[in-house]
This record gives structure tokens, C-alpha cells and sequence, in this order.
């Protein structure tokens, strides 16, 4: 419910990283020079083997970070180590959220061929929020957690006091709508064009027909997937968003740094760039709606 | 048949939200024309399996089989069917579901190529334009499938993340369709993925025990003892058991029964995992040496339901292992799942020796090659055929032409007393290629 | 079905002296078994053919071919069959039929591999111990048989002779069972040889028209126009003929009618030979450049028979040629070039190129990838639909897995439009063999 | 009928060599050296490309003599440069009887997707033994003509008076012996064992029995198939036997001398002393035949 606040007085910049990639060390420097940049709210991904919803960048990201080491457990660390202000979503896939077991209410981990299942105070979502809240997490967004199956969820969401974020597809219609009205909380996120994440070169003109369609929800509305520059971000929060999710753009730049062997100092300071050019064209935008609308 | 969306704890819908609006469209028309015979679908489905799969199919009594263990064992012909493999059954009934909701054109994954080919048959037959997702690895392990795939006219593309292996090609799949979901429909190839699809597959590849369970009754008046499938994702074992499951006995089924104590009053169902090399992991690496997971997965959630799966402690899915590439998954249907925590059917494995030796076993006995998949079947009831009753199906899911390669390989690393010495291949051919 | 020994100026039993015993006790078992079904041998071998070799099997209505040649086109499925060609129709009969007969042990030779693996299958299914011989050359095109017959428990034993193709191993079968034909039965692979081979080899293989006849009305209420089979030694030929020769029309035919030109009231037959890259021959060379021994061929006695085959003008047998290893034979069984001359069967055939594109034509358009052999039969339905009539049946002799190196190769070397691009096979699998 | 005479005295040797192996000179040479080692009959092949009825042996024989242009014109043009009195037998395969066309008589030659075909006067056995008979040649065997198709080639021979021989096998027995008894003449060639041409290291058991079942015949028995040495020899003749063939024994000379590159003269020589040698053998077991017998 708190994530609301930051959108309410100028468009947010919301990016997306991969939580330890390349490494813990510098994914903590990129996380918190995203801050610098002008980020509102920071979507840090939980890296799951299996990311069916991302494009080759993301994909490219996850693998890296579980490469060099990330698991649930270091992910809370890694945010317990982040010295960043604006609040931090986690984004991930729900086998982790469901397998996950906190470390001192649950048992001591066991490996999977002999760990027993279902969900426990312990272990579960419920184990997970409670864990992620202590480490200043204030929301999530469940890529393949559809708002039928996220009972469990947003019941341990309400008791630890988070958001839980949903997306919005361009194919959401109808009845479905309904019910993610009903459970959303924080933002809702407006995936702006089918398909995987990934930055595109232009924004999809089924972006208004989607805001359109949630237009009288009492959430902010964020847009993502495939935004890139500052002309996209512009373009999106002046066709009336209330923030702008840019992902692949920035792990590009990760991506370019780490196959160039590019100094972490260097790597931040390309990501701040880029995520003021994407947060002045956010409020450019903001500008030329209310010139417009007003 | 039902359209829950879950079976017991299994099952559900977990995907991304772009691809759910499809997933009700397809319950939708599975409902309809599926559950309703709508538009004379079922009719159609029929027709189309007999004349361009060839249905029905023998249940062949294997005579050399039955005298080695001493009980009347019999074959579920499907490697017969036309493509050689059961998977035909699936394919064909959803490209021709997707033809009546007016889709455009057809994804599909596959591992050991069985199901890309089925569909591409399938595709090919209807007149659809298909694609297929395949793993580098598999497409190297599996040449003549793909050759046959971009013979019927499907484009294959190449799956180079992870191990290039079945599990990322389903991810590709799923990632194609989460674009192209509006005019295109993803043929999953197993009972799993997100409900509709567990019950959808299901119920096309339960024509395995509808006539199963009919040509039981005719040649030996009664119903089998016993029925074993492999169970990869477990199309071949959900359909083989299909018809079979309400056969159950009123006694409680203990394990390891031995000959002569075994209930007489219900069809015992075995589901026969790929026990690879050993049965344990290796959390460090995120590898199985085994696709196991009825017998040692845990619950969790992946590629959209609720299901047993390989995973390590902090639920990344695990490297799964078999020498056969079509039960090389992490995960299981979930109905199956269901059906093993209830009791009513047994999961059991046998390693990649057992699977092999049973191979060459069937081959030599009977004059059937079978798919090393199916050949963890005959693994199994090579090892325990006195806990079996008197009376065994066994499906033989889909013919080894397939596997020349990997048997040829395999077979040269181990000591099989029951393998032919092929050495006249190696001195007539050389060391070129197959 | 005749116990005669020839057909009209052909066939006969042209064998060293050592054979004739065995031929006159085989033409005994073949009248007292096979026509006079003495000890229920006729139900014996209807009954292993539909279990083990899943018969009966379906006439499919081509949908996309009777679109693009605007006449009802079916495909009459012996690829279904258990092995992939019809061969195994044959193989089962004789194997059964040596049983019947005490003999110990079966031999048989094999070309493109597929009247080996069906020999091979049906022994191991009846339990008889099998060598087949294989020309060296055939062996390394066409390995994924070899490894079927071994795998099978056969023996296989390559043949170094001449260009070590059919005709060679033809030859050395023979030779075998010159020495051991006390014991062993040789299962010719096709209706040639001496009586009463062509004619036994016929009646298994009649089981094709026998259905397809009944299936032909029971599909479209009347008898077809046209009925296609490809030849090599033509027992897929023959046993798509058998019944329907008597479904003849009063007025004699003549080639080359055009559309609406054709006698309604009689079924046409057309054997289509592999025309190969020539009809002409090298005579100096001793090599016809195809295998159209029923278009080109001259009367003469090969294998034990009077009958069309390939030859220079001394008598010397020529080395045949065809893209299909299992038309590459350079005679015809004699019942066959019987039919030619009394008009009643019509020879024609096409030439590699066009059985290629008819390869990738069908497998595309129908989701059926035929053997290469079969092919031909699709080649010459393409150059000639329209004079066909308005209802045609072809037989798909067999399945194409086994053509995967031929066809990848002469494709390679051809620019056809319908072949698909392969370049995934080639970039995935690097320049490893298959 | 005239072959008969050549077993009247004393027990025949019966060489069997291609024609043209591997040239026309050596293969010319090598018959009269058989000769000179004491042949009473040389069975002279006409190679054909289906030799089924031969072992590896022969089979190579038919090869070289093929490779080196070997066809049944060249062949009675070959038998007429030979200088020898015992007479010649021609052992071919029907095919090349059948396809026979004479140079004279006949058309000229037509290529074969041109030929014509069926027997004329000019053309099939009757053609074939006229222009052998024209050449010397006395008799036939075709070791794929049994008795039941050898019709139209034992008028010809009637015709031209010419002698056809047929082979009994061990496996012959019942009414076809009768038939095969109505038409041979020359001599029966009694085939020792089952099987192919081919040189082997004992004389089969089976031998004693076939010539038991020809006994009575009027006609001169000779045994072939797997005799190799001088004692082999002895023992046939011993067991009743009117004469001896003696096949891949020779050709082995022949094969082995071609491979070596030894000069025509030398392998001549080895072949007419191995001649001598299966000859002595015969007139050694016709000795004990007499001393056991009379
Ligand atoms: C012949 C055969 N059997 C079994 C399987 C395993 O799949 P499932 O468990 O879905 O039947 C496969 C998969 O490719 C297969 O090809
Ligand atoms: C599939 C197929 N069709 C046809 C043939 C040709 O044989 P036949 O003319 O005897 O049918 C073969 C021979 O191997 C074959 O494999």
C-alpha cells in the first residue's frame, strides 16, 4: 500500500536490475547509482532458472547472477546491504517464493531429494514475505503468479504490510480484470505489448488501449517492456502513465560492461546516465500531459 | 474426464498474465469441443486418428516375453502409430483443436523430437504453418528427427540457452507464445503446463486405454493385473491409465508384493521414471543424473502448474538426466502426481543399464524395437515380473529408430550381454557418419 | 491364385539342381499351407499380421494432393506397417511358413535394407535364426537398417561382390542356400525368383488390395480409376494389383488418354519404375543408368526366372541405378511383365528428380514422408494426374526415415522448389554423421 | 552321345577353367596345358556377370576373364584357336543361351534397350549350339537349366549333335531324376556335396550315395564339386565314379599366378602337373576299384 506515495507527486522512474549480476559487489554499486539517476522505485529481480517471460537480455542477467552465485537467501543479504532510500520490489518467479524457507523460523535447508514440501508457517509465501519485509522489501511482482492462483500470497502480503503487484497484458480482458482490481496493490503493471521483456526501438500503440483499460483503477499505473530511451518515456507517461519500468535498456548496459570488462565505477555512472535521460523524459512527458490534458 | 484446474494439490495455472487470457480461450474450446463434441470435433478426431495415424492398434501378445517370466505380457502397440510414437495422438487432436478455434498457426518444443515430429505431421496434414523449439543439444542427439520435422514443412529453431535440452526449449516455446499468443497455439507435448493442457493431452492419448482395456477383455476375458508405462511428462502413462483408473481394488496396495499375494481385483498401474545413472543429485552443480521426479522430486511450481519436480533446496529446477531424451525432464504431469500421492498408481524407476538391456532384450525376443524411453518398461518388469500378477500390459510407447545413435553408443560403453555385436556396421561403414 | 509356374512366357525355375528339391517342397508347403490353408496357417498369419504388424491399415483420403489435382487421391498406408514398408506382409508369411515346414533357420538378402528388417523381425518374432545378406555398398548407405537387423538378432553378412548392391546379394543368398538348403528357408524379398516364389510372394502381399479394394467402396462407393504402385521387384506392385486385375474394363486401353478420355468402367494399373537420371544405357560400362527393366529391359532368365530385365546385348547383367536403394534391382518378378504384355498393367515410370521432389511434395503437403521407392509412384501421379480419372489410389509402399543420408544428399545437389532448407541440421549438428 | 566315349577305357579327368582368364593367350595356353597333364575333357566356361551356383573361386575366375572382354561371340572364336583333341564341353548359364543371337544367321548385334527379343532360328539355344557345334564344341552343361525347362536346348542339341549334361545334386531324388535320366547324355555330372564350386580339404561322405542313386544309368558318371587333390581323386574313382571334374583346384593355380604376376609358361606348367596328378589319382583308385570289385 506504501508504494502508491511515490507516485504521487511526478512520474516515476522505475528500473529493473538483476540482484547480483555480474556479482553481488557490483550489482550493490549499479543499484544504488540507479538511485542516483533518479529511480523512484527499484524492481530487483530474484534470478530463477527457468525465466519464461524474458527476452535474451534478462535471461542474459538472471543467468549471470546465478553464475556467480545468488540464491533467496543471498538475495535478502544482498538487499540488507543495499544503502538506498527509495523502496525495492522484488521480482521473481513463484517455484522460489514457494520453495522458499526462512532460515531461522524454518528448518535448516535439506536438499531437494530429501526435503519434504507444502507450505508451513516456515516455508511458502508466508515464509518469504516475512523474510523479504525484514530485509526492506515493500512489494513484488510474481511473473507467473496469475491473480487465481496468488491467494496465499497476497494473504501473507497483507500481514507483513506489502504490495503485491500485478501485471496487465494487452490480452487481459473481461472478468480477469475484475478479480487483479481486487488483489492489487502498490502499482499496477502495464505490460505495454505482448511477448517477452526487451528493448525495442519504438513503443507499442497498444499501450493506450491498455491504460485505457485500467484507466479507473485507484492504483498508479506503471508501463513496461520494451522501453528504452527517454523520447519512449516520454511518450509513455504523456499518454497518461503514472511511471515508466525499464528493465532490458539497463541490463544492456550491464551486459556491454561485463563482456567489455568495464570498471564497476564506469558501468554506474553509463546506468545513472541513462536513467536520468529515462526520468527527465518521464517528466517531459508529465509535462506535455498536463499541458495537454489540464 | 473434468475441467478442473487442479488435480488434488497439483496442477493449476501458473504463467504470465499475457498468456492467460489464452489459456481460457483454450479451456474454453476444450470444453466445448473436447468435453461437448461441439461441431462433431471428437468425431473428427477419430476419423483423422484411423486414417492418418492408423488406429486402433494391436495389443500383441508378446509370446517369448510371456514364456521368459512366465505370465501372459502384452504389447500397447503405439509405436505403430503413425510418426512412431504415441505422441501423435496429442498432436493431431490439438492442431486440429486449434483449427476449429481459428488459430493461424502452431508452436511446439520438443526434446527427443517425437512430439515435433507428431506435430509437424500433424501441422502438415491440416495445413498449418508450425514451428518447433528444440534444444542445440537435442537437435545434434536427435538429427533424424529434425530432418523429418523440416521434411514436413516445419521450421525448427534452434534452442541455445541452458543445456539446449527439452526444459529450455519448453521455456522458448512458452516465450514465443507469450508474443504470437492472439493468432497461435502451442501444442505442449506431455500432460503438463498450465490446466487446460493436463487433462487436454490426457484425454487425446486416452484412446491408448479405451482400446487397451477393450482388446484386455477380448483375448484374455478379463481386465490385466497389471499396466506399466514410462512416464517422461507421463502422456503415454496418463493415457495408458486413463481408462483404467476407476479399475482399482478395495485393498489397500502395499509395495513390493510378491507373487500370489497380489489383489486379483484391480489393475495395478505403474508409472516407470528414468532412474539415469543414480538415483542422487548434485546440489552444487543444480544436475540430476536422473528425470525421476514421481520418485524424488518435490512439489513445486514450473512451466505453469503445481507438480512433482527435480529441484534443488532454494527451488531452482535441476539438470535432469536419462539416457533416453524424451523422459529427460525435471518435472511430471501433475495428474499423475495426484495419482501416485493417492496411492492408485505406483512410481517406480529403473537406471539407463536396465533401460538398455531391456532394449536389446525386446528387439531380440520380439522382433519390436522399442524407443529407449518404452524400454524402461521392460526394465521394469524385467526386474520385478513375479510382483506382477499374471496378466501385464505394457505400452510400448514409441519405436527405437529413433535411438540407433544413442544405443550405438551407449551400448559400446557398458558390457550387455544381451547386445548384439554391431561391429559389422563399423567395418563396412567406417568411421564415417550414419 | 495359381500354382502354375509361369505366367504366360514368364517366370519358371531356372536354379542349379541342388535348389529344385527345396523349391518342389516349398511349392508343396506354399499349396498345401498357403492355398489350401492346411493346419489354420492362412489364420495363423492373418492374425500375426494384425497384432504384430498392425493390419488392417488405412486408406487415407490425401486431402492437400486430391486439392492440387482436383481428383479424389488415397494413400493406401503400408508405411504403417510394423518395419515401415510392406515387406513385413511378405517376410511374416514365408518365415510362418518355413515354421510350418520344420526348417531350422532363414535367410534372406536384402537391399535397401527394408525386406532385411522385415525378415529379421519376423524371425525374432517366431524365434528362427536369421542371416541376411547385404551388398558393402548398401550397408553403408542405408545403416540404420543394418543396425535394425542386428539389433533384431540377425545376422548380417556384408557381400564384397560387383558393385555390392541387391543383385549381388541376390546372388550370394542363393549360394547359402545351395549349401544349406536342408534346413533353411530363403525368404525372397520379392514376387521373383523361381516358382513358386513370384506367386506366394503375390498372395501375402495381395492383403494390400484386398483391403484397399473393400476400403475403396466402402470410401467412395465404387471402384477407383486408377491404381499406383512403384516397382522394383514388384511385390508392393503386385500385392496392390491382385484385386483389382479382374476389375477390368471390356475395350483395350491405350496409352497416353487425356482427361475425360479414360474407360469408366475399369480399373487402370500402373507400375512406376525408377527411371533413374537416364533411360538410356552404357552398354561398353555394363550400367543402365536406372532400373526400368519393365520400360526398357529385354526378356531373358535371371534369379531363377523367365522374365524383363536389364541386360546388354550378350546377356550379361547390368548394374542398375537408382536415387532408391529398393528399386535398384535390374529384373522384374515375371507376373508383372506378364501384365505389361497383356496390356492389362501399364509400365511407366520417372526419373530421379521427379521421385525427389515427390518425396518433399508429400511429406510437406501430407505429413507422410514415403520411402524414395514410393516416391515414384508420387512422381508419376504429379506428371500424369490428369489422365488418371477422377479417383486414384497409390500405394505408400514404405516410409521414408530410412531415406534421411539419400535424401539429404541428392537434394543438396539439386535445385528443387519444394525440397525445405536443411541448413538447421547442418549449422546445430556441425559436420558430424547422423 | 559322343562324350561317352572319352569314359570308355579307363576313368576320365575332367578339367574346368573360364575361357579368358585372365586373357585370351594365357587362357589358351592353359587348356592345352590341361591337356598335355592328361584332361580327357575339358569343360570350358562362358562367363556370366550371375555366376550363382560358384563359389569365391570361380567367381573370380569369371570376373577376370569378363574384365578382360570375355562375351560369347569371343568365346567360340576362342574355342576355334584352340589346339587340342579332347573334346570341349561349354559350361555356361542360361541367360546367355537364351540371349544368343548368331553372328551369321542373326541380326547384328542390337544394343539392349533396343534388342528384340524371344527364340528364332537365329536367335536362343538353337542358335547358340549351332554356332558352338560350328566351333568344336561337343557338349553342355547350364548350371541353371534344369531338366524341367531344358527342352528347347536338348532339341538343339538333338539337332546338332551335341551332348547335354546334367548335374544330379545330393538332394535329387524321386520323379526328377527319372526326367533328368530321359535327357542326359555325355555324361551326369554328379555333384559331390551340397553347395557351391570350390576347392575343398576332404571328399564328402554324400559321394558314395549319389553315385548310388545314378548306378544304373547308361551314361558315364562323373564327380565334381570340392576335389582338390590326386587322392581326392583316387577315392571318387574308387567309389565308383567314371571320372573326376576338377574346378577351383586349377583356377586357384590360375588366380594365384595372375595375383604373383607369374609368367604364362610357369602357371602352364603348374596346371599341367597338378593335371597329372588328379589324373594318376583316377587311374590309382580305378586300379583299386578293380582289385576291390572284380
Ligand atoms: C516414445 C516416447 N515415449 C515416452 C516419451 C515420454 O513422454 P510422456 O511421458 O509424455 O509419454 C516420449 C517423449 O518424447 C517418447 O518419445
Ligand atoms: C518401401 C519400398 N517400396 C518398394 C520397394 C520395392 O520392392 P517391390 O517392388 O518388391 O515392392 C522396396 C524395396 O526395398 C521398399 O523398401
Amino acid at each position: 500500500m506504501a508504494l502508491e506515495r511515490v507516485f504521487a507527486d511526478e512520474p516515476a522512474f522505475v528500473p529493473y536490475v538483476a540482484a547480483g549480476d555480474p556479482s553481488d559487489e557490483a550489482s550493490i554499486e549499479y543499484v544504488e547509482a540507479l538511485e542516483r539517476g533518479g529511480a523512484d522505485v527499484v524492481e530487483l529481480g530474484l534470478p530463477f532458472s527457468e525465466p519464461i517471460a524474458e527476452g535474451s537480455t534478462i535471461q542474459g542477467a538472471v543467468a549471470r547472477a546465478l553464475e556467480a552465485g545468488m540464491t533467496p537467501q543471498r538475495y535478502f543479504e544482498f538487499v540488507e546491504e543495499l544503502d538506498v532510500d527509495v523502496p525495492l520490489v522484488c521480482m521473481t518467479y513463484y517455484n522460489l517464493v514457494y520453495q522458499y524457507e526462512h532460515p531461522e523460523t524454518g528448518e535448516s535447508e535439506a536438499v531437494a531429494s530429501e526435503a519434504t514440501s507444502g507450505e508451513t508457517a516456515s516455508r511458502g509465501p508466508r515464509a518469504f514475505v516475512e523474510r523479504a519485509a525484514e530485509a526492506g522489501i515493500e512489494g513484488f511482482v510474481v511473473v507467473d503468479l496469475p491473480a487465481e492462483e496468488a491467494g496465499p500470497l497476497r494473504a501473507a502480503c497483507d500481514d507483513f504490510g506489502c504490495d503485491l503487484v500485478f501485471v496487465i497484458a494487452p490480452t487481459t480482458k473481461g472478468e480477469r480484470l475484475g478479480s487483479m482490481r481486487e488483489q492489487v496493490s502498490g502499482y499496477v503493471y502495464v505490460q505495454a505489448r505482448l511477448g517477452v521483456t526487451g528493448a525495442r526501438e519504438d513503443v507499442s500503440d497498444r499501450t493506450e488501449q491498455s491504460l485505457a483499460r485500467v484507466a479507473d483503477w485507484d492504483v498508479p499505473k506503471a508501463v513496461g517492456f520494451g522501453i528504452k530511451t527517454g523520447a519512449h518515456a516520454e511518450r509513455i507517461i504523456a499518454a497518461g502513465a503514472d511511471g515508466v519500468i525499464v528493465g532490458s535498456a539497463l541490463v544492456d548496459i550491464i551486459a556491454e560492461g561485463h563482456e567489455d570488462g568495464a570498471d564497476t565505477v564506469a558501468v554506474a555512472d553509463r546506468l545513472e546516465a541513462k536513467a536520468r535521460e529515462l526520468k527527465e523524459g518521464a517528466l517531459t512527458g508529465a509535462r506535455r500531459a498536463g499541458a495537454e490534458t489540464r | 474426464m473434468s475441467t478442473d484446474k487442479t488435480f488434488g494439490d497439483y496442477g493449476g495455472q501458473y504463467v504470465p498474465e499475457s498468456l492467460m487470457p489464452a489459456i481460457e480461450e483454450l479451456t474454453d474450446a476444450y470444453e466445448r469441443y473436447v468435453l461437448d463434441d461441439e461441431d462433431g470435433f471428437m468425431d473428427e478426431f477419430r476419423r483423422r486418428l484411423a486414417d492418418f495415424g492408423g488406429r486402433p492398434l494391436p495389443l500383441q501378445h508378446a509370446e517369448s516375453l510371456s514364456a521368459r517370466y512366465d505370465t501372459a505380457v502384452y504389447l500397447k502397440r503405439e509405436d505403430l502409430l503413425h510418426g512412431g510414437a504415441h505422441k501423435l495422438n496429442n498432436a493431431l487432436g490439438q492442431v486440429l483443436l486449434a483449427k476449429y478455434m481459428g488459430k493461424e498457426r502452431i508452436i511446439a518444443e520438443t526434446g527427443a523430437g517425437q512430439h515435433g515430429t507428431a506435430t509437424a505431421m500433424a501441422a502438415a496434414h491440416l495445413d498449418m504453418p508450425c514451428e518447433i523449439y528444440m534444444g542445440e543439444t537435442d537437435i545434434r542427439r536427435q538429427r533424424p528427427n529434425v530432418f523429418r520435422m523440416r521434411t514436413n514443412g516445419a521450421e525448427v529453431t534452434p534452442v541455445t540457452t541452458g543445456r539446449g535440452t527439452l526444459k529450455e526449449a519448453i521455456s522458448e516455446t512458452m516465450r514465443d507464445w507469450a508474443t504470437t499468443v492472439e493468432t497461435t497455439h502451442y501444442v505442449i507435448g506431455s500432460v503438463v503446463g498450465p490446466a487446460p493442457f493436463p487433462a487436454m493431452v490426457r484425454d487425446f492419448q486416452a484412446v491408448i486405454s479405451e482400446e487397451a482395456r477393450e482388446q484386455a477383455i477380448e483375448k484374455e476375458g478379463r481386465l490385466p493385473d497389471a499396466v506399466l508405462a514410462c512416464a517422461g511428462g507421463g502422456s503415454n502413462t496418463m493415457g495408458t491409465f486413463a481408462h483404467f483408473v476407476d479399475d482399482d481394488g478395495a485393498e489397500p496396495r502395499s509395495a513390493g508384493r510378491s507373487s500370489g499375494q497380489r489383489r486379483r481385483d484391480g489393475v495395478d498401474l505403474y508409472a516407470v521414471e528414468a532412474g539415469g545413472s543414480s538415483l542422487s543429485v548434485d546440489e552444487e552443480e543444480g544436475v540430476a543424473p536422473n528425470s525421476a521426479s514421481l520418485s524424488t522430486g518435490d512439489e513445486g511450481v514450473l512451466h505453469g502448474a503445481r507438480t512433482k519436480l527435480l529441484q534443488d533446496s532454494h527451488g531452482q529446477i535441476m539438470e535432469s538426466h536419462s539416457v533416453s531424451a524424451g523422459l529427460d525432464y525435471a518435472g511430471v504431469g501433475p495428474e499423475l502426481a495426484h495419482l501416485v500421492d493417492e496411492g492408485r498408481v505406483e512410481a517406480v524407476n529403473v537406471d539407463d543399464d536396465s533401460a538398455l538391456a531391456a532394449f536389446h532384450r525386446l528387439s531380440r525376443d520380439e522382433g519390436v524395437i522399442p524407443a529407449l524411453e518404452t524400454a524402461h518398461a521392460f526394465g521394469y518388469l524385467e526386474e520385478h515380473h513375479d510382483e506382477l500378477g499374471d496378466f501385464v500390459v505394457v505400452n510400448v510407447s514409441g519405436r527405437g529408430d529413433k535411438d540407433l545413435e544413442t544405443v550405438l553408443e551407449e551400448t559400446e560403453k557398458r558390457d550387455l550381454d544381451v547386445a548384439p555385436d554391431i561391429s559389422v556396421l563399423r567395418s563396412a561403414a567406417g568411421e564415417e557418419g550414419m
